[in-house]
């Protein structure tokens, strides 16, 4: 599809798929499509991320996650832990495959290249490999024991960039924190992008190009698509739109108020970009 | 003699006296504290400390401490970007000297917990995850952890599940300094103004040397007035919550 | 050291180590570096590379090689293959380790994340693991058996980079072929540079920087660095040089009279830069 | 009824004829042959087939043909850069969809050599190596073969050593075109001017349908005005050394 609207692209991502999900904790993280993934009440996603935050609590407040494979789930200072998720998870509703960053970055690693499986360096003295789809194998090279994990492919990697032109080639200023890996491990690409840029643009620097259009299958123009998380150096996180997230997902009653108080405004600046 | 200072100070300078020239420090997510003593450390006695931030910086410039320590602010001034997978290769093949891990819970042995207490399907408690400290507490060289708590719900005999254990070098509180020796942890030295009492009652573990350890020394003049340089809102006191 | 002349990083180089080199085939090799490895009489060194050319012949001219661990080496159309090197390999003077790129490449992956082996994906039908330094592993999680080779950590990553700081960031424009990896997998890096340029150069746009000064242990200013092979887009691949090199090189003492007809040439380079 | 044209142009005609639109067409060093073939079709009947070069590029703009097709020239014009981890990546989760590769030997079961004749250490021949083939062969959907020569000793009866197998299609030569089927190769055409008798001769197999396979169409007009003008200089036919 690629050029796409924000309804049109959730439409992708199907009951029970896997996703994994651009940005960090309560940065850059695709903001406006996770909430209208929420909106349009998907359910039993299995999210692969090593540091999920705002999205996974917005999914969980949803009751749309199956499972998380993270290393840490936190909306970060100043706001602490990501209370949607850290209730459905004490609930049980929420099955959490404790994880460490660099092994869920290993499985995705794996996928990206087409590896049944990847080792993971450190983690000696871990129990969480113990309790979770970790395995013992022997180095044939030196016999040593190693822990490894399997690969994991993600059907859909949904980031949200700085800039992206209608084939879906996509760039990203300051770290790009796992989306790289995302977008080569995930069958296809979501793309929601600040600015719609022509593709001269991507050609005159190409080594800046971190997402290629050969990956992506759509991309909706979403100017302040990542808020109330950061875009650096955009904008910052709105905390105080981030409090009264916090507020408001408290209930069902109030994270469905969040949905419908965010949905013009979601919308609307996406048409305002059309 | 050294001006006021909040239990943060004190910590900030604590963990800024570990960080040395030339080695490599590695600071992550949710870190205004370590943020805050890599740069006072580098405007201090280590100014050719190497400091890599999850938020993409390699030496970047820092003129404010933050409280979100994974924003691409980190990368700001830095001549490279290193995302994730640069950091975790990094400290996979064993280039991070120094690290700095918060967490939930550590016991007597140096074990900690930042995943769940109770039930595993239906946790008493969910802690978020141990993020990287798993892999990077065995790989760093050097790992320093810090709270800025101090209570026997944080500091327990022995945890229920270890997240995390490995090259641990010393804890840093608000009430003290504990060191990792032989296995277990014991008093690097205790701050100003905390009495040995305080201490043993906040602990959840016996102090093998509770006695015998120094006093931490309190921050200097010259400590305060960087601290307060680079950060006059305080972010560095952000995790103790409301003031 | 960072900033050196060619003979103090060619002094880095000892006897024996295992080193890679960036570019391919006849594309960005350090060829200046290489030969001045040739003119220091350095021996035994072990070269993984997925794809060496110029750098494996000029080596393997000098008797500098014990080993290749190699997919390729040929310098490509319009020179076919590596005369020096296939001489060599054919006289049982240096030993080939038979094996594909993707798999030196996973070598080579392995040592930058610090574990002990990786998978290859494809490889079936393939007699190359057999008779070499492969293993079967069978996946934990599949029960399948899968190709896996071990870790290699070159000592050295010996790099030409179109331009680099005193530090040792630098840029590479076009494709970086091996060379971010083989930054990242050996335990330090050689740079040679076309160009030298302030550190606010790598500061301005730090997402196109590709090696890191913290992976660099020394800096040479070397322009036409790469000579006779290419660096795209400043120059093409001097055939007519190239020849004269397949030319003396077909023996002992016209290869040791390329070294010193190029060492002059080398040198001032270096100089008339500095 | 078409103009003069050499064994390399009709070579170039019938690897183009296997490029669609919307696939994945990758093209490895050594390739001036597929790289005429891919800008060819490009030109001609697939506009929308995606092109990944060695070279770095995405669908990078080709003006003109090149012998060292892994120069990063095969970048100009491309959106993105892809450096050979990207490659091998890309090639490892099965996304390519087409691949040209050379070789040194093929035998009548499709199997590569690109290794060496003879004794192992001290071979008789030494070949440049398989490159990426043995990983590429078995993961492309579709891989062509091609070689500028037709000898006995390039398609032998049984290989020595296997380089390299899998998901063999076709076989380019200045003589034919070969098709892998039910794990033997068939005579897919052969082209205009060449004797069977020929054919047989310069191969070291038995061809099983050597009479009834049909003739190679002969490159168009239109094809050749494009190879023309694409490639001035003739870089393609380089394969064949010097004419």
């Amino acid at each position: 599809m690629k050029q796409a609207t924000l309804e049109d692209a959730a439409r992708l991502v199907r009951d029970g798929q896997t996703v994994t999900i651009g940005g960090t904790l309560s940065q850059r993280i695709p903001a406006a499509m996770v909430r209208e993934l929420a909106r349009a009440g998907v359910k039993g996603l299995h999210l692969i991320k090593p540091s999920p935050g705002f999205d996974a609590d917005v999914l969980a407040a949803a009751g749309a996650l199956a499972s998380v494979r993270a290393g840490m789930t936190t909306l970060e200072q100043p706001f602490g832990m990501a209370p949607s998720f850290r209730r459905a998870a004490e609930a049980g509703e929420v099955k959490v495959i404790e994880n460490a960053c660099p092994a869920v970055m290993a499985s995705l690693q794996a996928a990206a290249f087409g590896l049944p499986f990847q080792a993971v360096a450190g983690l000696d003295g871990s129990e969480v490999p113990e309790i979770s789809e970790f395995a013992r194998v022997k180095d044939p090279f030196t016999g040593d024991d190693v822990w490894v994990v399997p690969a994991v492919r993600p059907d859909w990697a949904i980031l949200h960039v700085h800039e992206a032109d209608l084939r879906g080639n996509a760039r990203i200023y300051g770290t790009p924190v796992w989306d790289r890996l995302m977008s080569r491990a995930a069958k296809r690409v979501i793309l929601t992008a600040e600015k719609i840029m022509p593709t001269e643009h991507f050609v005159a620097q190409p080594e800046l190009t971190v997402v290629s259009e050969l990956f992506v299958e759509a991309v909706v123009h979403a100017p302040m698509g990542a808020w109330p998380t950061a875009v650096y150096p955009d904008y910052d996180i709105d905390e105080a739109a981030m409090r009264r997230y916090l507020q408001l997902s408290r209930t069902p009653e109030g994270f469905r108020q969040y949905l419908d108080d965010t949905a013009a405004q979601d919308h609307a600046r996406i048409e305002a970009a059309a | 003699m050294s001006a006021a200072y909040a239990p943060a100070d004190i910590m900030a300078c604590a963990m800024a006296r570990q960080i040395r020239n030339h080695e490599i420090t590695f600071v992550g997510v949710n870190s205004p504290l370590p943020l805050a003593a890599v740069e006072l450390a580098r405007r201090h006695h280590a100014p050719l400390a190497n400091f890599v931030s999850v938020g993409g910086g390699v030496n970047p410039k820092v003129e404010r401490i933050i409280a979100a320590t994974s924003s691409a602010e980190l990368g700001r001034g830095s001549a490279s970007i290193f995302d994730n997978q640069e950091v975790y290769g990094l400290n996979g093949r064993g280039g991070i000297d120094l690290t700095f891990l918060g967490m939930a819970q550590v016991d007597a042995s140096g074990r900690v917990n930042s995943s769940y207490v109770g039930d595993r399907d239906q946790p008493k408690v969910r802690f978020p995850g141990g993020g990287g400290a798993p892999a990077i507490l065995p790989k760093a060289k050097r790992a320093i952890l810090w709270r800025a708590g101090h209570s026997k719900n944080i500091f327990v005999d022995k945890v229920e599940f270890v997240t995390s254990q490995g090259n641990l070098e010393r804890i840093v509180t608000p009430l003290c300094v504990f060191r990792f020796e032989n296995g277990a942890l014991r008093l690097d030295s205790i701050h100003p103004n905390v009495t040995r009492e305080e201490l043993a009652d906040k602990t959840g573990f016996t102090i093998p040397n509770l006695a015998d350890a120094p006093v931490t020394p309190a921050p200097t003049d010259e400590e305060l007035a960087i601290l307060r340089a680079i950060d006059p809102d305080n972010v560095r006191r952000i995790e103790f919550g409301p003031q």
